[in-house]
């Protein structure tokens, strides 16, 4: 069986944390991957500096979804900053599968991690940062 | 097949030896290389030869006055008539060499389209079509203020060409864009009759063989149309040569597409004039080497033999089709073995086609799972992708039993 | 050059023994390889790379999830970034993959000036362009409505960059398209007092480096440019890649060139979506083993050092200059040594230039012959074609008597 | 030395033959190759079927301009019909030097014979043969 699928990923495949929307929110954006036509959308509500609330929907392939879980997990409770900061590792270690080589598939696991971003962005009025250039694009 | 006789079986483990990739394993195993559709692997023949080439050959083409000039045109040209051959072509100045079978079709949609299409005309393409032969329609016709028109499909993918009579009441049919073989579902579509209608109507037909010419005998006259065009990395060729076949009258009267060196007669501020075909079309250091070796493809593809290939991957086909259909929750899209090519597309109930993939790459099986460049027909279908198995000459039944090993394992993981 | 100290001269001798072309003889002798700014040979280091990857590495890239999938993307994307490297651009995302320099060239032509060229504009090229960089401008202009404006020279082959005040008065400058060095007469241009001129008026610089790039060491942000086309075959790398560099901004927001796969984010029969930078205007299946090669390319001319490779070849063009002022007959075209790259073009008063070159094949030496797609140039000279011998890191002061040895073999034919 | 010049080429090319115009003309017609630049324009004047007069003007390298002269010395006398057919081999032969492997100045050698056939094509309405298609659109 290949090193990608361990349990942790299934379990969030299968059962996804904070799945839904929220309406109203505070933020919101939605992002694809022209390759595989995985596709996230992510709403979220603001308290004071807090991200107080996320939620996600979703279709595409068990990498994407389950990081898109995961991510959610990580999100919750940090600071707006410590979002807008938060770094591709720490999705992908907490993901925890060998990826690196795999750049299809790294599309697949950040794809999430860019629509939160790409949400603060436009809430926020900052700038993407320069490794997510071109997210906007698609 | 073109010939009236059965014909005799290839020697699959001969034709294997001669693709050094089958020598290395991955996780430990043989490659089960079933993703041909998307790029061939290439034969010792094709790349002994390109370094040849390089090494004794090699100088820019038509230019040079000496030696190795002569050398490298005569092996440039010599592809050239080569691929006029394979496609039953009268001259070889119908004979275009592009960058890759995305350059031919959008050749023709500038050169082409941007002169003469207007408002009033309909440019048709098709729900089946790979992107390459569909957005180039489509933003030409917006460009030009024509309008874009898409002929549907049945459910088992196969062209509904009833619609043909609905699509002409929109306007002029200037152009119909199709495949003939679906690169994503394997339909073999009816292109002679299609161009037929084309024909009675003033219409172009230009056809997209980038699947068909690695796998059939092909013949131009026979087809009807009025471009055809094909891709050397499919057909055991290098990357970065395409072909465009051409009528002549056409090619002639048509504006050129790339400006620059070669692709002139003379050049001054006031005016500049239009080199003879082909050079006409062939703006700028062509891929000269890459020309060449897709000559040293045709060769070993003629070699072998194009009815025989064809065949071959029929019976994998057949083969694919029963077992998969033995498979818990798989099903397979497209229409008949009898009416499709070497590529077998499915869906499997329990997981997405990209961790499909994944996990059969782990079995050593390589396959494609995407929209294959086909969004309209993923649409049509209701999904947004499928996994992908193409047959190729190399390929074996054995290659499809790893392939159903393979999906054994993905249930194993998410069912 | 950019460094201070005098760069280390070349080892020739071992350099010639990496290109398997020398081993051979022609008539005899050694080749005496004067024709690299046509399209250079190509090393050792290169050829076997290409084989190697198309044996263990090949497939189609950035859509395969597969083993082979990820180390042919790993290996196009590598050659990317080499190429970003080499030319000191901010982002790979700045980097296009095209066929050839023409290519390049002729995106920006056709995405750029398709839509905002209109009545009103003025496109500016030069008299010393390539055919390359002068025809796709004049092409646009007339399509568009613009008009099209050619910057002459002097005497002796420099741009007269006091032309620049009248051309402004016929219009609004929206682009110059001039080329760093010149291809057929070695003239450097002043680019960067150019683009500055451009930049003041918000027009934009397009600067043609194919001859540049392969000689010298570049940095997109110092020639203060907005583009810069360049060619793989004349910088040691194969046949069938081009490059084109543009600012994120411009590419960002022009429309796609050619249409099709891989450029798209989402296609449906009402709308279609472009994909990010830079597959957005890379269509197709793009030129995965030319890249790649290229990338090699550019790895062997940074491990000699493209400052020394710049010192060798100016040192045989300043030998060449003085052995040729002493040739009866033969008079030079084009500025001094100071103010030219490694290429020296010229007349001879007995004989065509077809004829010297092949008289100079038949003592082994290879020379162009020709117009070299400049015939705007050659105009303003007033002759039709010229002679020329061009350098680089393989050539030798022996080459260079070699060729005046032929060309008094001219003599004694013509004389 | 080249075998490509032998005496009779640098002959022909330092002393053409039948070099100049005929004005008025029965047929004309003018030819380039575009590699190289080379320029051949030929003016012939009909009596009956024959081919009475025929001149040529041109500049480029020896080879285009000596065979030009040398087919002056073939064509001239014949008739239209034998001209119409006059082979590539014929003149070819008579320059009798090795071209066959150079593509480039094989095109330089046969540029005269183009524009002859051009030129009978134009004036008396022939289609012009499969070998020489494309010849007019230089
Ligand atoms: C100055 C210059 N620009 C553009 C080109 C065109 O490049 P390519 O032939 O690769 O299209 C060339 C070479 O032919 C050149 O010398
Ligand atoms: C049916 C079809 N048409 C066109 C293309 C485009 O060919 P290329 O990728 O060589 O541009 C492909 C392959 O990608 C194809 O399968």
């Amino acid at each position: 069986m290949s090193d990608l699928y361990r349990e942790l990923i299934l379990d969030h495949y299968k059962n996804p944390r904070n799945h839904g929307e929220l309406d109203p929110c505070d933020a919101h954006a939605q992002g694809q991957n022209p390759l595989c036509g995985d596709d996230v959308s992510i709403t979220m509500n603001f308290s004071g500096d807090d991200v107080s609330e996320i939620r996600f929907t979703g279709r595409g392939c068990a990498i994407s979804q389950a990081a898109a879980s995961m991510l959610m997990e990580l999100v919750e409770g940090k600071t707006v900053a410590e979002v807008a900061e938060l770094p591709k590792e720490e999705l992908l270690d907490e993901i925890g599968v060998p990826l690196a080589k795999n750049p299809a598939r790294l599309k697949c696991a950040l794809l999430s991690l860019g629509v939160v971003k790409l949400a603060l962005h436009r809430a926020r009025g900052t700038a993407l940062p320069e490794e997510w250039a071109g997210f906007e694009e698609r | 097949m073109s010939s009236l006789t059965t014909p005799t079986a290839l020697d699959v483990p001969r034709i294997r030896a001669d693709f050094p990739v089958f020598e290395e394993r991955f996780n430990g195993r043989e490659l089960a290389f079933l993703d041909s559709a998307n790029s061939s692997q290439k034969p010792r023949h094709v790349l002994e030869g390109l370094t040849e080439f390089y090494e004794h050959s090699y100088s820019n083409v038509h230019r040079a006055v000496y030696e190795l000039g002569e050398r490298a045109t005569a092996a440039y040209e010599g592809a050239r008539e080569k691929v006029r051959v394979l496609l039953g072509a009268d001259s070889t100045r119908e004979i275009v060499f592009t960058r890759n079978g995305t350059e031919a079709l959008n050749l023709v949609a500038y050169a082409w389209g941007l002169s003469e299409l207007g408002p009033g005309d309909v440019v048709v393409s098709t729900v089946l079509e790979h992107h390459s032969n569909f957005v180039p329609w489509q933003y030409v016709a917006k460009r030009s203020g024509a309008e874009f028109a898409m002929l549907g499909a049945d459910a088992a993918g196969e062209l509904d060409l009833e619609q043909l009579d609905e699509i002409e009441r929109r306007g002029r049919i200037r152009l119909v864009a199709l495949g003939l073989i679906s690169n994503s579902i394997g339909t073999v579509n009816p292109v002679e009759e299609v161009a037929a209608w084309a024909r009675e109507r003033e219409a172009l037909t230009v056809v997209d063989a980038c699947q068909a010419a690695p796998h059939r005998q092909l013949d131009v006259a026979t087809l009807g149309a009025d471009f055809v065009a094909l891709t050397g990395h499919k057909m055991l060729g290098p990357s970065g040569i395409g072909v465009l076949w051409g009528r002549q009258e056409l090619l002639s009267a048509m504006e050129p597409f790339n400006l620059g060196g070669e692709m002139i007669r003379s050049v001054s501020e006031r005016e500049t004039t239009w080199n003879e075909l082909p050079n006409k079309f062939e703006a700028g250091t062509p891929p000269i080497a890459q020309a060449y070796g897709l000559g040293l493809a045709v060769d070993y593809l003629t070699n072998v033999g194009l009815d025989r290939i064809e065949a071959h991957e029929h019976d994998l086909t057949v083969y694919a089709m029963e077992q998969l259909a033995t498979a818990e929750g798989v099903s397979v899209l497209g229409p008949p073995p009898e009416r499709r090519g070497g590529i077998v597309s499915f869906t499997i109930d329990c997981a997405h086609p990209h961790d499909v993939a994944q996990i059969l790459d782990s079995h050593g099986v390589a396959v494609r799972a995407g929209h294959h460049c086909t969004q309209p027909a993923m649409e049509h279908f209701g999904i947004p992708a499928t996994t992908r198995a193409s047959f190729y000459l190399y390929n074996t039944r054995e290659d499809v039993d790893r392939l159903l090993e393979g999906l054994a394992g993905v249930r194993a993981t998410f069912g």
